[in-house]
């Protein structure tokens, strides 16, 4: 018990966390504080290229084997999943309607980019290393969701859902692009590129996360503020759900095999809710679902979640179970 | 050279929907629209997201100068494609030009 | 459906007292705005600052859409409380609408 | 108090000739208005450029509050002088204001 | 005397100085050179980050003491004693109505972060080094200031100046908000978070501030040509304010026993003005105060002659006073 | 051949190259990838701070001689020259009318600064070194380009080209006064100004050029589309008229005596078209040309050829000849 508090404590004292716990506090203070939007859209493409160039570098100093295979395997079933155990628990325990318990449960097949990252950070702190193929993974952990979340919501009946525009936005949607392309970019220049690009990706990273989590903070801030009109089953399926997803990857990531660091990876994948991604996306696939119910429980209740408590209780537990096994 | 009565139609919407709006009006025979991005407050409550969100959070506005009949029919068929599930209101006034032809469809 | 006639306020003022426009207008019974910032010139000068030194440097238009009366009341009130001390203007205009409903106050 | 009538001019056109017409209205007589920045469609192509290739790809919306005869005399001048080379449109309305003096050359 | 010119000289031709020569240049030619605005916001949140931070760590490394307590102090009092000065030097010399010379004055009692940065670097240029609490002391150098400016202009009668929006902008302002948070973060992290931070804080640290001084340049350049407007008397007044407030920053600075670089920056704080938060904050609480006088005075007149003579000026003032102490 | 083919293959496998190539592939796909225009124009002063500072650093180290006077004179004549060769050649084999031959050719006189900065990374990968004042050379080849470009198109009729506003936006526009006024900062701080900017003009360099070829590729991908409507002939000038231009500065530069480095940059500077610079003066300058042949000529064709095809070329061909000479 003190060994986990003990990771906690020093996850929450590290300067990306207390940024973000920054943020938060001039968010309730009504605080004028705010990064302009434009700056804050840049920033998170420079952690999707940082992100998906290391991923790919390091896959090139691997060797491609059948687990990185069955990994990737494990990431499509894990996204196809949780929205059909997210999509039960809703209509049981909250009473959701069918459109949107469909809608909230897509959001959480799929990731949040930000909250891998912030995991990336804490596995450093704690000299965990971790497999560079989990960005590929990543990057599987969208599509298979928000089909699954609109199947759920139209039944049989219903339009085609493949129409050319939902095709474009879900695999050639910006951040899913720049995800994969720097992760191809990383792959093929592999050690020579990361030799050029280190004084961009390595030196000022930690820097720019703090600034990025600052600016969560002052958006979760202001999510939290909803969370009231969506109600308290609904913000407690936003605590549990989690909690649900980190398991399920825990369990998935020793079966394939994956390290210490992989399988606390893989759970927080599984764990995290979109709150970019798949709101677009069915805004234009899903227009009679409600975005005011999803949004401020992904980004609200979820991703504060993940990176207080989450984080480090995925990684206390996959210690646990990698000392068990 | 004399000034002529036509009509100003201003849709504003989610930007959501923005490239579905302006095919759709172009289908109707608008030719040329003046368009920009703002925020608002309706009864789909307050549209002034952080763009990190994305764009499509905050609202677009369309203008489009043109013939009194072309005007109505874009507010009518607007309001009836679009403004069942997406926030937004479409209304039109009278102005006055001078190159008439410049805004027949 | 028919087209009637509403009315649409534009107020263009400080965008540092913003929100105490914005609460005000609410009191008065508005539910719905478009709001928007851009630059300007008047008698208060050229507003048209670089942001750095504070949004609050520039103008916002605030438009409502809403039934003669309450136009009315929104244009003589707002220039009544806020103009004397802030740089601005507030003007009305007819309108035709389709959901007349939708901008009752 | 009690409204007025005056007209409200409404120009959109390149920004690259921003300050050109600013000047050119300014000496007509104009002594406030209000400026944007936004996108737009017309004869001469779309205008939404990439302010990366530079901000006069995009175009400006210059609105000036005035009486009826300066308002025509923008209309029309404007028109002659600066849309033979370059996109734009130039439009006016009625609108009611309150303090008729602020809005006189 | 060639002493304090080769200190001029030495602080004109370093890369910061001279880009924001660049952008007064570039001004004056109404070239089109524009950075962008929300570029320029977040740039100028970089170095409050930074400079925040920076102290937080430099504290954390030191011991607290009295002269800490001592200094804190200091600043209130010079906080709160300038506008009393400025506000009767304005009353008589430039006749400026009360209420225009209370809010006029009310920006010299507060403080130019960007003028106080700078200083730091010429600080370091100098290897002279200073105390990790002079951010704190910056952070307390506003609310006094606004409030007996709020106070000399309304007098006894008036409203009551502390309306929550009132506190919440001068409390919770973004620009203090960020400036305390990160000393806050630098303290509770230290060495080990600044570790993790240099490549963020110190790496491209003058680099960055080069390309904020040329923002600031051409800032600059634009209010020059309103101070014709202002007059003679209060363009003078923007010169030999900041002089008194340097004398009076370099006499407190060597009573409560600070070092020689953290008298300078005393001297800098109190000897510029503010031209972001007190403006903005007298905009909603004096509205009847001319925003036209007090904007060209602190940013065309005072921060260009500190960025020039001032940082050298109470440099080698404290310099000879040291000697004679 | 197979060492030209090589030299493409490094090229093209380099991460800048690759992220242009992600940008062309994102917006073939309509891909909602998109740099903010805020950013994409600080990372463009970026570059142009960084690329003008580094020149004058370096002219700071090397000795002025008769070789730097020739090789200004040689860029001068080179953009007056190139927009002639490109006006015949349009007029005759795209049968374009006057005042459109004369706007389009004036592109091809002037340069475009990412194709440059794109080269200068080129020839790092290469270990050639090239003269710092190969950055003065780009900033004198604007003026001339335009000039001619003006005097094709209005003959002796018309009305005075040199009014104020023009002077203005070609001797004091951002871009050229940024170039200049960085490379003058360069010039003067030498050394010590290096190593106070190095963790910003070198650590990052690499990566910001990477991030900002993406958007270049965006934009490039969009431009492409308008090329059908310019029409074939003017297409196929985009592809020769940068082989011409090339085949001039790899000429003037043996001839002037620049090193392998310098000739290969100075025929870049020819072969590529201004994009931003050209095409804004002319808007003002020459309104009755029509903007929408050039700038896909510029940006959709001639940019891509040249990074894709160009520098590999022009630095194989200049190998070549000096091999031979
Ligand atoms: N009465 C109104 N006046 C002006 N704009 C309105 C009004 N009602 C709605 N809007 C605008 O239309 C958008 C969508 O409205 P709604 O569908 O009512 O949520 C809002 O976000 C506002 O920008
Ligand atoms: N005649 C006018 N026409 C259009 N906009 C105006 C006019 N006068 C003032 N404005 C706008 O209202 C703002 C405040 O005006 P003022 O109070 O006159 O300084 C200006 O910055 C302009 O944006
Ligand atoms: N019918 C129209 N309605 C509204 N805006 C228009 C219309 N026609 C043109 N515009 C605007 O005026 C600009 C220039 O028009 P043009 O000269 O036709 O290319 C366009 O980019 C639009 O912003
Ligand atoms: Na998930
Ligand atoms: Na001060
Ligand atoms: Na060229």
């Amino acid at each position: 018990m003190t060994a986990i508090l003990e990771i906690s404590a020093q996850n929450i004292l590290s300067p990306p966390i207390l940024f973000f716990i920054l943020g938060l506090f001039a968010s309730r203070m009504r605080s004028d504080l705010e990064i302009p939007p434009a700056v804050g859209k840049a920033l998170s493409y420079y952690l999707l290229l940082v992100i998906g160039f290391k991923g790919g570098v390091e896959l090139n100093a691997s060797e491609l084997n059948l687990r990185l295979l069955n990994s990737l395997v494990a990431a499509l079933f894990a996204s196809a999943v949780l929205p059909l155990i997210g999509y039960v628990l809703l209509r049981v325990t909250a009473r959701i309607d069918r459109v949107n318990a469909a809608a909230i449960s897509a959001h959480y097949g799929s990731v949040s980019v930000v909250t891998f990252v912030a995991a990336t950070a804490f596995l450093g702190l704690n000299d965990a290393p971790y497999e560079g193929y989990l960005v590929a993974m990543m990057a599987l952990m969208e599509a298979p969701a928000i089909i699954i979340g609109l199947v759920l919501a139209k039944g049989g009946q219903g339009r085609r859902i493949f129409s050319p525009s939902f095709v474009r936005e879900v695999f050639f949607g910006g951040t899913l692009l720049l995800l994969i392309g720097s992760f191809g970019i990383g792959w093929i220049t592999g050690g020579r590129g990361m030799e050029a690009m280190a004084g961009f990706v390595k030196v000022p990273f930690t820097g720019v996360l703090c600034f990025f989590l600052l600016e969560m903070g002052l958006l979760t801030g202001k999510k939290l503020s909803d969370i009231k009109k969506a109600g308290i089953h609904l913000a407690l399926f936003g605590l549990y759900m989690p909690i649900i997803g980190g398991a399920v990857g825990i369990l998935l990531g020793a079966f394939v095999g994956l390290s210490q660091g992989g399988t606390t990876l893989l759970a927080v994948l599984c764990a995290s809710a979109s709150y970019i991604v798949v709101p677009a996306a069915l805004r234009h696939a899903l227009p009679e679902a409600n975005p005011a119910l999803s949004m401020p429980l992904a980004l609200g209740v979820t991703f504060p979640f993940n990176i207080f408590i989450g984080i480090p209780l995925y990684y206390y537990a996959t210690q646990k179970l990698f000392e068990f096994l | 050279m004399d000034l002529k009565t036509a009509k100003c139609v201003v849709i504003i919407t989610e930007s959501a929907i923005k490239s579905d709006v302006l095919d759709f009006i172009t289908t109707l025979g608008v030719k040329g629209y003046t368009i920009d991005t703002l925020c608002g407050r309706g009864e789909r409550g307050i549209r002034d997201d952080d763009a990190l969100l994305g764009d499509y959070l905050r609202n677009v506005k369309i203008e489009v100068v043109t013939t009194t009949e072309l005007a109505e029919k874009i507010v009518f068929t607007v309001i009836e494609q679009f403004f069942k599930n997406y926030a937004g209101i479409a209304y039109m006034h009278d102005v006055q030009v001078v190159r008439e032809d410049k805004f027949r469809p």
